[in-house]
Order: C-alpha cells, then structure tokens, then sequence
C-alpha cells in the first residue's frame, strides 16, 4: 500500500466529494467532510503505527515517481520522524477543526459546502507540503497551499476579510518567490556540479557550494520562511489573518499551515546550506529572542481576543526558530514538539474563544466578564487552552518549551535566559485574558452566554487530552523525532555541546562542542 | 559621391520621417512621414546594393515598395474611416483610451 | 553593376516544407475569393469551414515536418525545430480563436464585429445592416492571412523575408482590431493607434534591415553570420542595425518602452481580435526576436544581452506596477501581457538553449491562459456590450461560480502559482535566465511577479469577496464554441502546470536552430 | 570551599528500586490526583458526594504514608533511600529526565504532613463549604493541591520537581480565584500566578545550569558530582535558584524551603547563594513581621506571619548543615500551628458571615470556646512559649543564626518579638476584649466536622515540638539527607533561650495592653509612617506598579503603536507607493496620443543604441 500517496489522495478526494454534493444538502457536506477527515486520521495513525523509529533511511514510505524530468523534478513523497508528526498534527486538527466549526461557515453567503471542501483540499495540500522530499514538489505545495487558505479567508471570514485575504496572499507569494529563486539557484548549482539538474532533497544536501552561493540562496529560502513562520519583524500579516478567518481556519492557518515555515527551517534551510546556517545563527537568535518578547508584549496590549492569540503565536514561533538554529539536538527535538504541541494549543485557545466570540458577537475583550459564573466549561476549557499557551508544566507545551531553552542555554546561555522572560510574559498575558473575559463581575451582555454544547465538547476534548497526555509521556512524540534531528545535525555538521563536571560550560560564552574549531 | 553620401542623406530623410512622426497632426502626414522612412530605407538598401554588387537590396526596395502599398491601403482605410466619423484627420482627436 | 547574374536558376521551393504556410496563405486566398463570389447568406458557412478545414490541414502538416531541420525555398525560410514548434503553437491559439471570433450568441446583435466597417457609427445605415442580420465575413480571409504571417515570421530566415511576413501577420490585424460591433470610436481608435505605430515600427524594422545589408552584404541569416564571424570589429553599421531591429520587434513583443500601443489597442480591438492578437501576435513576435537574436545576431549576443537586460526589467516592471491601478479588465490584461512579455525576455537573454525552449514553452501557455481570459470577459455584458470596467465584475463568483472559477485558474496562471502552466513557464525561463548569468534580471522577475500577483489577486478579490455591485453584468451563457474555447484553454492551463514534462520534452526537443 | 571541611555534613544516604509497600510509591499522587481529575471530569453529577471522595482519597495517601514510614524506621538509617522509576519522560540526546519518585527522610516528612495537614483541611473544609454551589471544584482544587505538593517532594529530578512545583502554582491559583465573581480574589490569583513564574524564571535557568554543569537533572546523579564541578559554574548558579526558591516561598509557602534543602549537597558548596538565602531569609522574616503588626483583616495578618515564619526557614536553610533539620523541623511545627490558626480563623469568619476584619470582631472567646482554645495554642505555638512546638524549633533556628553571625541571630530573636506583639495583637482583638460585632452577625461555635480538625492541630501545636525535639529524634531522622552539624552559638544556649523569652513576652505584653480595651471600629488614620508602610505591605505593590507594571503598560502601548504603525505601516506604504507610482507616474505615461506613444519608441530606440555603446566602451 503507497501509504503517503492515499494520505495525500484521500482528503482531496474528499474534497472533490464535498463540492460536488448539492449546494443545499449543507448537513450531508459537513458529515461527509468530517467522515473524510476522521479517515484520513484513521490512515495516518496507522502509517504512524508502521513507521520504525529505528530506521537508519533518512524517510520512510518513500514513494517516487518521475514527474518533470526537463527540470529534474520528481514526485517524491516520504516522511522522517519530524514530518511524520506534523502530518499528525494536521490529520488531528483538520476533524476537530470541523466539528468545531460546523457552523461556521453558514452565516456566510458564499456555500457552506465550500467551506468544507477548502478545508479538505488545505488538508491534502498540508500533508503533501510536509511529505514532499523532492524540494521542487515542497515548493508547489508550499505556495498551492495558499490558495484555500485564502478562499477559506476571503469568503467565509469577518468583516475585514478581503484586506485580510489580499495580505495573506501576497506577502506570502513574496515571501515564496524568493523562495522559488534559491530554488532555481539550487538547482543551476546541482546542474553544473553534477552534470543534471535535481531537486532531489538528499541528492541536493551532498552539494558543495561556495559559502557566497550558499549564503545568497539560504537566505531567499530564509525569508520565505521566516514570513511564513512568521517571524519578526516580517508578522504584521498574521494578525490581520488570522482576526479575520473563522476560529476554524484561523487554527489551520497558525496551527498547521504557519510551521511549514518553523518545519522548513529545520528540513530545508539548514541540510542544505548548513554553513550558511550557522553563518547566519546569530542574527536569526537575535530575530527570534526579539520575536519571543515582542509578541508577548504585543499579546498584552491587544484588546482583540483573536488578535491576542494571533500575537501570543508570534511569541511562540520565535521559540521555536530559537530552538531551531541553537543547534542542538534538545533545541531541534524540543522545536519539532513544540510545533506540534503549539498547535494543539492555540487550535484550543482559537476554538474555545470562538465559541465564545460567537455567542456574545463581539471580539473585543472588553465586552466580556464573568462568563466562568454562566459559562463554566467554556470556561475551563479556556483556561486550560491558556495554561497550554503559557506552558504550564505537566501539559506538553512545558516539555517542548523547556527543550528548546535548555537545548539554547548550553551554547548561548544569556539568549536563553533572556527567552525564559518570555515565561513570565506568558503568564501576563494569557491570565490577564482569563481575568478580564472570564472572572469577575458578569458584564451586561454576557449573561445569555451558554455553555459548550455536545458537539463543542467533543471537538475540543481530544486537544486537552492531547495536550496532557503528550505532556505527561511525551515519548511517543521525542521517539521519532529525535532520530531524525539527529540526522539534520549531522548534515548540518555539529555536535551537541558536552554538558557535566569538566565541560568548561560558561554562562557568557555556553558551552563548546566536542571537536569544534578544528 | 560615395555611398556614404548616399546613407547619411538616407539617415537623414529618415530621420526627418521618425521625427516628423512626433510633430505632425495630421494622419495622412503622419503617415507620410513613415512612408519617408520607408524611402529613405530604399535607398539606402539601393546605395548599399551598389556598394556590395548584389542584387539583394535593389529585391528588397522592391519589396518594400510593394509593402509600403499594402500598407496605404490599409492606412488609408482606417485614416477615412476615422475621419468619416470624427470629422478630423487629427491624430490628436482619438485619444479615449489611455492610462 | 558589375556583379549582375547571367543565368536564371529556377528556384527551388521545396513545397513540402513549406506546405503549412503554402495552405494557410492559399487558405486566405480561397477566403478572398469565397467572398467575391458567393452570396452573402451562404459565406459564413462556408468561410468557417474553410478556417476549420486549413487551420486543422497545416496543424498536420506541421505535425507531419516534426523533427525536420532544413531550409526551404531558397533558404529564405527556415524549417526547424523552433519554427515548427511555435507554427505548431500559432496554428492551435488560432483555431481556439476562430471559435471565439464565429462566436454569435453571447451578443444578441451578432458577432463582436461590425456589420460593415465602413458604415458610420451610429448611422442609419449600421442600424439597418444590424436589422438585416448581416455579419462581418471578410474578418476570415484577413485572419488566414494575419496566421499565415505569423507563422512566417517564425521561420523567415532573411530579413526580406522577416520583413513581408511582419507586414502580412500585421496588415489584417490593424483593420480587425478597427471593426468591433460596439464602442466603435475606441475599435477606430485602436485600428489607427496600432497601425501608424506598427507603420513607424516596420519602419524601424527595413531601414534596420538596410544597415545590416550594408554591413554584410546579403539580407541572409546565414549569410550575415559568416560575414559577422569575418569582421568581429566595432562597426558603426551593426550597432545601428541591430538597435533598429531590435525596436521593430520588440515593439511587436509589447516591450517597455515600445509597449504603450498594446493596452490601448487591446482595449479597442473587438475582444476575439485582442486575444488574437495576444496569443498569436505573442507568439510570432518572440519567434521572431529569438531567431534574430539567436541565429542572426547570435554573434554579437554581449551587445545586445546588456541592452536585453535592460528592457526586461524595464518590461517587468512597469507591466506590473502600472496593471496595478487599472480599472478596465482587458487594460489590465494588457499590461499583464506586457510583464509576461518581460519574463519571456527572460528566457531571450538566456542565450542557453534551456531559454529557447523555456520561452518556447511559455509562449505556448501563455497564449493559451491569455485566450481563455479574453474568452471570459466576452461573456460577462450588460446591455451596452462587454462589462470591461473592473468594478462591475464585484461578487461574479457569486452569480456565475464556474466562470468566475476558470477565471481565477487564468489569473492565478498569470500570477504563476505552481500546478498552473504560468508557474512551469516562468520557472523554465528563470531556471535558463540563473544558469545564462542573469541572476539580477531573475530577482526583479521574481519581485515583478509579486507585484504582479496583487493585481490579479485583486481580481479574484472582486469576484468573490466582494458584494454584487447595483449595475453588475449578466455572465451569458455562450455558444459551445465559447464554451470550447474556455475549457480548452483552462483545461491547457491546468495540464501544463500538472503534467508539463511532454511539452516540454517537445520544446526541448524542438530548442536547435538551423544555422 | 572544599569536600573535605564537610565530610561530616554531607548525607550519607543510598538510593536503591523500590520493594514491598514502595513499589506503590506511585499512588500517594495518584489517590489526590485521581480524585482532582474525576470531579473535574464527572462534572455536576458527583456535586452530592463528590467532596467526601476527594476526602477519602487524601486520607488513602495519608494511611499509606503511614505504612511507608514504618517501613523506612525498619530499615538502618543509611538505606532509606528509595527510587522508583515509573517511566522515560524527557529524553533528547544528553538530556534525560524521567518520571520516577524518590522517597527518603526528607521526602517522608513533607508527605506526612501534607498528607495528614491536608486531610485535616479537606474534611474541614467539609462544612466550612457546606453552602457553597461550587463545594465540589474546591475540593477538586485541594486534591490538586495535595496531589501537586506530594510530586514536588517525591520528584527524583529537578524538571519533574518544577511540575509538582507549578502544579501547586496554580492550584494555589485556582484556590485563590476561587471566588471568581469577585474581581479582587481573580486579580489576586492572577498575581499570585505571575510572581510564581518570576519564580519560575529562577527554576528554569537553575535547572538549565544544573544541566550544563553536571550534565544531569536528577537529584543522585547532580548531587554525586558537585564536589567535582568546577567552582566556577557553581559560582553561577548561586543567583538563579535561591531567588526563585525565595520568590516561591512568598507565595507557596513550603516548596522554597524543601527545594533548598533537597538541594543541600549544591547549596553547601556554593557559599555565596548561602549568604544570599540567609540575607533574604532574615529581611523576609522582619519584613513578614512587620506587615503583620499593621494589619486589620484576620487572614492578612496570618499571611504576614506566615512569610515572616518561612523566613525564618529559609534563613535557617541558608546556614547550611546546621540549618537544614531546624528549617525543616520548624516546616512541620508550622505547618500544624499555621494550619490550625487558618482554620481558627475560618471558623471564626465562618460564623460571621466571611468578615475578615478584627475590628469588628472582639470577645468570640465566649461563643466559640473550641476554636477559642485551639487557636490558643496555635498562638503559644507561633509565639515560641514553651513547652508549645514552636519554641523547640525557633529556638534552634536562633541559635545556628546565631552561630553563624550576630546579625541574622538578632534578626531572628527581634523577629521573635514582634511575632509575639502582633499575634496577641491578633489574639487579643479576635477573642477577648469587647464584642465590636456588626448587627447582623450572630457568631456560634463551628459544626464538629470542623472544629474536630482544630482540636487535633490545636493538639499537634502543642506537642509536635517536644514529641519530635526528644532525644534529637528530628536531626537523627534527617541526617542522612541533609547532614548535620550542631551550632555552636557565641552564647550559651540557656541565656538565648532566655533572652528570646522575654522579647515574647514583652511583645505579647504591650499587644495585650494595647489592644484589650476599646478598638476604634475604623482604623485610625494618624499613625506612625511605619505603620502606614506595614498597612501597604511595606509598599510591595507600589513598587510593582511603579517599576514593573505602569512603564510595562506605556511599552506595550508604544509597541502595539509601533506594530500597526511602523512595521505594518511600512508595508502598507510600501504597497501604496508602488501603487502610487503605478497610478501617479507611470499610468499617465500612457497619454493616448500616439505621437506620444512614438515619441517613446524613438527615445528607447536611443536608449538602445546608447547601451549598445555603453557597453561596447
């Protein structure tokens, strides 16, 4: 069974399905979208079941079949442990984002099925981005990816939608075609050192630049990156996304769709280009310690619940690119984890304040208060979403955010201590929410809130639970993911920093590799 | 006289036909003057066509004749038509579409 | 006259190789006849007909030359790869055309000509020949010969040549982009705009023509090669000549700053003429420019490649910062051709032969993708004609989801988003433009494709995200030539960008000149 | 400083898997824990009975810890270490920190009294919650509580440590916020919360340079090498650690104290940190002190008296060997006194209707008797009168601070004495004197289910001092933990003794003086500044707000400013200009005359001809 290729089939398929049924059968498209999507689930917890964490192939599943060959281009899908658990990542959401957004899109005046049927299609696109291994097929998923993004964003999105939708769109194609630039540089490069040009991924990771090429073509895939990421100072577009998409969309588009950016970091930016990786480490240390503070600041001073999630986002990718070039495998590791679990979290936090926005009307903070005394499980579920986002030791998010500041600390301490501020932030802006949305006095226009239904409960249950568990016994998760950080180090060329009694580990300087400077 | 004399006059009037393109309203004048640099290219082809001792040049004046023809009937055609409904040769006057 | 010939060769044509052109041209000859000779009521019949039957006749011929390197009639005509390959692409972007253009039924009054050319606008006489039913018939043989010009112009391999086969693709197309059935002042303005530019252009073109034969001697390709290869010096003539030719063809290209006449007479020109001459004038213009440049002027490429930089980005550019405030659909179309026409420059100044065949590549979707959309925006009227003003295409996705879809598909092929044939075109000629050296001219591409992606994305903006304006159009529902022609066109579109590798492998294949 | 001065201070204790009762290590958490997520879970319906489940279950761990110390005192002093693995958590190339407990001496005693203290609170808490809607989350919430402070001192490693440590962060959190409908109990929860993660700020760099410098985060493997560290590291870690411990101990009462001593071995080798702790200890417990004497509301005079007794835990933490058992002997003797005087007060506030302020209160001696005499002993306990528990343990603190300095020894025993004014301040205005009651407040004694809880804390303040002093019975049980050594104060320990005495007394004295007659129901207002500081917790929360939160709230403003403004601004200017130059410049360069069209093609036709040129040159 071509595993990848029915995964990636499946929810298209679907897709086609959805938006092919009658426009007023509004029920059945829901029903048939989440029937597709809980399939696909299905599938890839049974690939994820077969998956050898043990292997020593750099991918698993792989399954290639010639597609342009004029441009050396092949259709190569294949997962390592890294892509394994972000494919997870989007099959847990894509259900759960539909269950909870059954209703989303029916104010809307554009066709409910439509809705659906974007989510699908952004579904299959999501697994193909993260199983690509040929860097071309990344690239076309990377950028088709957009489009039902910004569908989902433009028709089915608040007020706004269409400023939203247009920024989304464009400063991601810019952000992308100079991605797609490197990417013909790379391949010119493969072209004159191996005689045919490829985007064959490992074939292009045994390349011997020059440090200016390498560095000329990191940095377009850099920066598509870091604005799909996004990363400071390149975020404005997120929060206009993702306060104008549906809770739904907005947690595909931050929970799943931006760490393609943070995933292509680890997978492509630095294999292929590791001395210009490490070449550019502290700028893009500098960036992301920034991005940390920044977006935990900016969370503070919102007064839009979405826009408020949207920041504490921006915080948190700057962890997880911190994790990314410091370097280490507990950086790496913890970065992989924290993708996935930063997902769970803010998908939670989206879902939970869209509940809430959608019974009161109103995204503004200050219209809320009180709601824990006529809400209560709306209310729990909140706070729990929070204390996710803020990392609370015992949920996942603790485990991941403590590995990429451990996993920082022993190569540039004062980074690192300057990241767990970060921590303290956290908790500012995720309780100050609570406190003013949920305690206290109940505000005027507050007391019909009702509580989660049902069904609200059974979309957003699987997270908590997800989010403890994964927290509890994160093993699972590290299994797969360390081998394959493992691998990317290796490519990369370094070594962790021995730590213990007669490492020489310094707060200033951190602590040296083994063999380093040789 | 050698054939440089023969092309700078060529340049010349066909200079005089790219410039005059610039400053003259009319349409038929206008195309006048496309038709001088069409000449002027005649000739330089016949200068050039002695220069080398081929007949080559001497073929494509002709040819260019035989086009230029073409092309006033063409012209021709819309000019009259134009003028027919504006009631003015101007090249000025048709300026709806722009920006 | 010393050297004069004494004895007449008679000239061998080689009509085999030549056959697609011989049926064409003959084809317009036929057409002409046809008119003269049969009665109104039965010419449109049998003009489509015979279209049908010669264009579907030389699309075999040319298939039938496939793989053949040679020269024809004397050598004046060049039958290769390229010049087949881009025959090949004129001949199919002229039948979708054809369809578009016999299309009657999206305009109640007729087709999108005029009745009769000649009749004042407005007059009494137009309306009566409206009444009567009558319908433009004399376009078919004007459009045979305008293809058959086209194709030449690929493969003319002398400048003589090069030069009659400009003339004989432009000539019919000044006098159809003057005979639209409505907005008649702006189709006349277009006919004259086009035509006295495109006159001082070939003027441009033969007196450029003469410096070259100044300088070597012979008008033919081959012949100004050898003579370039003998005398490498600084020649006062060459630079003259070349900077002359150059002109005249780019200004077919649509390349800033020879540019200004494309929006302007796209706009005029009856819709089914303008994405005529988009697709095809496109296609046998960079044809043109690449066996100039390449076979002709191949020798001086490090002259003319700064001077080609230079109108690239020029090109890419302005088409795309100024698409961005326009607010007629088939202006901005027109821009988008001029930027498009910049990427394809692209593809020129690669002087590799992965620039021959990416820009081949390109010319062949492009043609495609810019059919279709001119094919889309013939369909959406209000009672004056085509709704053509940006604003009243506001919430067509709403109304009208399967035209306003294919639109985007087009569009999002302009913007070049993978899984489009406009994403495989710019990435074969950016791929040539880095390994040909021209990595700066790619970044600009790259950030002109960004700009222009904003104004296309805005277009989908209005057809979907925005509410239906009080005065929005009506989307008709068009014949099924209309309807062939779009899903033609996306469906070409779409498998370019999915499954391109046996276009390409033919562009490659096709990317030798005969030298 | 070097291993060989502390050979005799070092512990001595061994580690080994866990057998018989121990492999059921695992479920002193788990009972509390369990009981926390199913009334979490079950939802409403568990509301009718769900409060003696989460009674029960404490009482289960309670039962077990009980065997499981019996277990330990059957085995020589040296094995009573156990470790029990209970899975692989945090594994990522060096780093490794798994689920696993770890039971000893120290562990056990903090897992009898939050087990024991605990239950007590929860079946307390029975009817002090009788009429609440929401009895059945609070009890959820105090599981979570014991449940979180059994991890913290049964973690066998310093990240499992900070999840025991955060869990009772927020289940303090939620206790707090338990009455959310009122805004002053949601901000205060939310404080609470913040300054814990400042805290956690500190516990997260230690724990990462624990890492980085012995390469391990787990107790044995860190504690075995810190002899062998280099100075230079330990150096480092002196600043981070304490401070969050300290911050910790402000608001979570405990877990500082048993985190400083737990990480004795590293403590011990970095006198700086200890000099740091003890400095901080002595301030907090004057500090503490002070705060107490000035305020009004029952329990915020408890709160004061409760920091100024960790300081004095913390203080005796920082003295090292000598310390380490007195600090945690004086935990326990706390942990029953404080315990059972928040209960006295709850009970009092219980009966008149949730007021908290002892103004209005006065006399109760007469309608409670039984709160009334167990607080009396909570009140002999604090203020250190023997034989009552807290003199054994303070006394002890005083004389190591002693032994190690005259200043923290005289912070200590000045400490005592206004420990002794403000609690008869307090007991004074509460019980005897006049009643100052509000009209519509009818005090009674506090149903059994309550007051049986006073009556055995009541009992344990009393006597846990001389149960646990006999023979040296607490520093032979901890010894192999935390190591000891006995001060030698300057003085003679009778005359310290003595000294500290009268100060209690003499504080106790003037309190009563002052305090037994008429109370002003409002508080006077012309008072000395040092009072008007104490009243505003020494302006704790002026400084905050001056120095964190209000330049905090201007930069966030300024920055989501500059957000929208510069960053995004630019961008959007960046659009607009290109779209401005579109429809500015270029578009009407399209004149639509053609002369002007042509006019173009003749100068790029130049231009071409003048690169050609530029280029040939």
């Amino acid at each position: 069974m071509n595993w990848l290729l029915t995964l990636l089939l499946l929810p298209a398929i679907g897709a086609v399905v959805v938006a092919l049924l009658p426009k007023d059968k509004i029920d059945m498209a829901k029903q048939v979208a989440l029937g597709f999507s809980v399939a696909t689930l299905v599938l890839v917890i049974a690939m994820a079941l077969q998956f050898d964490a043990e292997s020593t192939e750099p991918f698993q599943f792989v399954t290639s079949t010639p597609w342009i060959r004029s441009f050396g281009v092949s259709f190569s899908l294949g997962v390592d442990g890294i892509a394994l658990v972000l494919i997870a990542l989007a099959a847990v959401l894509v259900p759960v984002v539909i269950l909870a957004g059954w209703n989303e899109a029916d104010h809307s005046d554009a066709p409910t099925k439509g809705y659906f049927a974007l989510m699908l299609l952004l579904e299959a696109c999501m697994i193909g981005v993260f199983a690509a291994v040929d860097v071309f097929l990344f690239y076309v998923f990377f950028e088709v990816m957009l489009i039902p993004m910004y569908f989902m964003i433009g028709r089915y999105g608040g007020a706004r939608r269409s400023y939203a939708a247009v920024k989304f769109l464009i400063v991601s194609l810019f952000g992308g075609l100079f991605m797609l630039a490197s990417l013909i540089g790379l391949y010119v490069v493969a072209q004159r050192e191996i005689g045919a040009g490829t985007f064959d991924f490992l074939t292009l990771t045994q390349l011997n630049m020059d440090d200016t090429t390498q560095r000329m073509l990191f940095l377009g895939f850099f920066f598509a990156f870091a604005v799909k990421a996004p990363l400071w100072p390149f975020h404005t577009w997120l929060p206009d996304a993702a306060t104008e998409a549906q809770p739904g969309s907005a947690v595909l588009l931050v929970g799943v769709l931006d760490k393609v950016g943070t995933f292509g970091m680890l997978r492509y930016c630095l294999p292929l280009f590791p001395e210009a990786s490490q070449f550019y480490t502290p700028i893009i240390i500098v960036i992301s310690i920034i991005g940390i503070i920044y977006g935990a600041l900016l969370a503070i001073g919102q007064t839009d619940i979405k826009r408020l999630i949207a920041y504490t986002s921006i915080s948190h990718f700057g962890f997880i690119t911190l994790g990314i070039f410091a370097m280490t495998s507990q950086g790496q590791s913890g970065s992989t984890l924290y993708m996935i679990n930063h997902g769970f979290s803010t998908a939670a936090l989206f879902l939970v304040a869209g509940f809430l926005m959608s019974r009161r009307g109103s995204k503004l903070v200050e219209d809320y208060g009180g709601v824990y005394k006529v809400a209560p499980l709306l209310a729990g579920f909140f706070l729990i979403a929070g204390l996710s986002s803020l990392a609370l030791p015992g949920m996942s998010s603790f485990v991941s955010e403590f590995l990429v500041l451990v996993g920082t600390f022993v190569r540039y301490p004062i980074a690192a201590v300057i990241a767990t501020t970060g921590i303290i932030l956290a908790a500012l802006y995720v309780l100050w929410l609570y406190q003013r949305t949920m305690t206290g006095p109940v505000k005027p226009g507050c007391e019909d809130v009702k509580d989660l239904t049902g069904r609200e409960i059974v979309a957003v249950s699987p997270l908590v639970v997800l989010i403890l568990a994964l927290g509890v016994f994160p093993a699972p998760a590290l299994n797969v993911i360390n081998p394959a950080v493992d691998r990317t180090m290796v490519a990369v060329g370094v070594m962790d920093p021995s730590v213990g009694v007669g490492a020489g580990c310094d707060l200033a300087d951190g602590c040296r590799a083994e063999g380093e400077g040789q | 006289m050698t054939t440089d004399h023969y092309i700078v006059l060529s340049a010349v009037l066909f200079s005089l036909g790219a410039f005059g393109m610039l400053f003259r309203r009319n349409a038929i004048v206008v195309f006048m003057c496309v038709e001088l640099m069409l000449n002027a290219s005649n000739l330089a082809f016949v200068a050039f066509a002695r220069m080398h001792g081929n007949l080559e040049g001497q073929v494509f004046a002709f040819f260019t004749m035989v086009v230029a023809a073409a092309e006033v009937v063409v012209g021709l055609a819309i000019i009259v038509a134009i003028f027919r409904t504006r009631r003015s040769a101007s090249v000025d006057e048709p300026s709806l579409l722009r920006f | 006259m010393n050297g004069v010939v004494e004895t007449f060769a008679s000239p061998e044509i080689r009509y085999g190789l030549v056959a697609p052109l011989l049926i064409v041209l003959g084809g317009g000859v036929l057409g002409v006849l046809l008119e003269a000779f049969l009665p109104r009521g039965s010419r449109r019949t049998a003009q489509l007909v015979l279209v049908g039957v010669v264009l579907v006749a030389a699309f075999v011929a040319v298939v039938r030359l496939a793989g053949t390197n040679d020269l024809a009639a004397e050598g004046t005509i060049a039958v290769d790869g390229p010049a087949l390959f881009m025959q090949g692409s004129i001949l199919l972007v002229a039948m979708v055309s054809a369809l578009l253009m016999a299309e009657r039924q999206v305009d109640p009054a007729g087709d999108a000509f005029a009745p009769q050319a000649s009749a004042l606008p407005g007059s009494a006489d137009e309306k009566a020949f409206t009444q009567r039913g009558w319908l433009q018939t004399e376009i078919w043989p004007l459009f045979l010969f305008s293809v058959g010009g086209m194709m030449m112009f690929t493969s003319a391999n002398d400048l003589l040549t090069m030069f009659v086969a400009l003339e004989v693709m432009s000539l019919p197309l000044y006098l159809m982009a003057g005979m639209a059935r409505r907005r008649r002042l702006l189709s006349q303005e277009a006919a004259m705009k086009y035509f006295l530019l495109g006159a001082y252009s070939s003027g441009f073109f033969v007196f450029g023509a003469a410096m070259l034969y100044g300088f070597s001697g012979t008008i033919t390709f081959p012949g100004i090669v050898e003579s370039m290869a003998a005398d490498p010096g600084n020649n006062g003539l060459l630079i003259a000549a070349t900077g002359l030719l150059f002109v005249a063809l780019l200004f077919k290209v649509g390349a800033v700053p020879f540019h200004q006449w494309t929006p302007d007479v796209y706009q005029g020109a009856p819709t089914p003429a303008t994405a005529f001459m988009a697709a095809g004038v496109k296609i046998a213009a960079v044809g043109a420019l690449l066996r100039l440049s390449y076979v002709a002027l191949g020798g001086l490429r490090w002259d003319w490649r700064p001077l080609m930089w230079a109108v690239a980005i020029a090109t890419m550019l302005v088409g795309a910062i100024v698409a961005l405030t326009q607010t007629d659909i088939k202006r901005m179309l027109a821009y988008s051709a001029i930027a498009n026409a910049g990427f394809m420059l692209i593809g020129v100044l690669a002087t590799n032969q992965a620039g021959l065949s990416g820009t081949m590549f390109y010319l062949l979707a492009y043609g495609f993708s810019t059919l279709g959309a001119f094919a889309i925006v013939t369909l959406v009227r209000d009672p004056a004609g085509e709704a053509t003003k940006l604003s009243q295409w506001a919430g067509l996705g709403k109304t009208s989801p399967l035209i306003a879809g294919a639109m985007a598909i087009l569009l999002l092929a302009f913007a070049g988003i993978p899984l489009t044939s406009g994403f495989t075109s710019k990435f074969a000629v950016f791929q040539a433009g880095i390994a040909g050296g021209a990595t700066p001219v790619v970044i600009v591409g790259v950030i002109a494709s960004a700009i222009a992606a904003f104004f296309y994305v805005r277009v989908i903006v209005l057809m979907f995200f925005t509410e239906r304006a009080e005065d929005a159009p009506a989307v008709v529902v068009p014949s099924s030539l209309t309807a062939v022609a779009i899903g033609v066109t996306v469906a070409v579109t779409v498998i370019l960008g999915v499954l391109p590798q046996s276009v390409l492998d033919l562009a490659d294949k096709a990317s030798t000149f005969i030298r | 400083m070097g291993t060989s001065l502390l050979a005799s201070a070092t512990p001595t204790i061994t580690y080994a898997p866990p057998e018989g009762v121990f492999t059921y290590l695992w479920l002193l958490i788990a009972l509390p824990l369990l009981g926390a997520v199913f009334l979490l879970v079950m939802g409403n319906r568990t509301n009718a009975w769900g409060h003696y489940l989460a009674t029960i279950l404490p009482i289960g761990s309670f039962v077990l810890a009980v065997v499981m110390w019996l277990g330990l005192l059957a085995k020589p002093s040296e094995e009573r270490g156990v470790i029990q693995h209970l899975w692989d958590w945090v594994i990522v190339g060096d780093f490794r920190a798994n689920v696993g407990l770890q039971m000893d001496q120290l562990s056990m005693t903090f897992v009898l009294l939050i087990t024991g203290v605990g239950s007590l609170i929860h079946i307390y808490s029975i009817g002090y919650m009788k009429d609440d809607p929401k009895r059945r989350l609070f009890f959820a919430y105090l599981n979570l509580f014991v449940a979180a402070m059994l991890l913290l001192v049964l973690a066998d490693n310093y990240l499992l440590l900070y999840v025991g440590w955060e869990g009772v962060g927020l289940a303090s959190y939620l206790l707090i916020g338990f009455w959310q409908y009122k805004p002053t109990a949601a901000a205060a929860a939310k404080k609470a919360f913040v300054v814990n993660r400042v805290g956690d700020f500190g516990l997260s760099v230690g724990i990462m340079l624990i890492f980085v410098t012995f390469g391990s985060v787990t107790f044995p493997d860190v504690f075995a090498q810190v002899g062998e560290a280099d100075q230079s590291s330990l150096t480092w870690m002196e600043g981070p650690t304490p401070v969050s411990a300290l911050i910790h101990a402000a608001t979570m009462v405990t877990a500082g104290v048993y985190l400083i001593v737990r990480s004795n071995v590293i403590f011990d080798a970095a006198p700086t940190a200890q000099l740091l702790v003890v400095i901080v200890g002595a301030v907090t417990l004057i500090f503490g002190a002070i705060i107490g004497t000035a305020k009004d509301e029952i329990k915020k005079v408890l709160a004061g008296s409760t920091m100024s007794q960790i300081g004095y835990m913390i203080l005796a933490a920082g003295l090292g060997p000598i310390g380490y058992v007195f600090a945690i002997f004086h935990l326990v003797n706390h942990g029953f006194f404080k315990a059972n005087m928040f209960l006295g007060a709850g009970s009092v506030m219980h009966s008149f209707n949730n007021q908290e302020d002892m103004r209005r209160f006065g006399a109760i001696r007469t309608v409670m008797v039984i709160t009334f005499v167990t607080f009396a002993a909570g009140w002999l306990a604090i203020m250190g009168v023997p034989p009552f528990s807290g003199f054994y343990s303070k006394d002890k603190i005083i004389e190591a601070a002693l032994a190690q300095g005259w200043i923290p020894g005289l912070a200590a025993m000045i400490g005592a004495g206004i420990t002794a004014f403000y609690m008869t301040r307090l007991f004074t205005m509460t019980f005897l004197g006049k009643a100052r009651w509000t009209d519509d407040v009818h005090p009674h004694e506090s149903p059994s289910v309550m007051t049986i809880p006073l009556i055995i804390l009541g009992l344990l303040s009393a006597v846990s001092g001389f149960v646990l002093a006999w023979n040296g019975m607490i520093e032979k049980w901890l010894e192999p933990v935390t190591g000891f050594e006995h001060p030698e104060p300057p003085i003679p320990i009778p005359l310290i003794s003595g000294i500290t005495l009268v100060l209690v007394i003499v504080g106790a004295l003037l309190a009563y003086q002052q305090y037994r007659r008429d109370v002003p129901v409002t508080a006077p207002t012309s008072v000395s500044p040092l009072t008007v500081a104490a009243r505003k917790d020494l302006y704790g929360d002026a400084f905050n707000e001056a120095v964190f939160m209000r330049p905090g709230q201007y930069l966030t403003r300024a920055l989501v400013w500059f957000d929208n403004r510069s960053i995004d601004g630019s961008l959007l200017a960046m659009g607009s200009a290109t779209a401005g130059l579109s429809a500015a410049k270029l578009r009407k360069w399209q004149t639509g005359f053609s002369r002007s069209y042509a006019m173009s093609m003749l100068a790029g036709a130049f231009a071409l001809f003048a690169i050609m040129l530029v280029v040939r040159l």
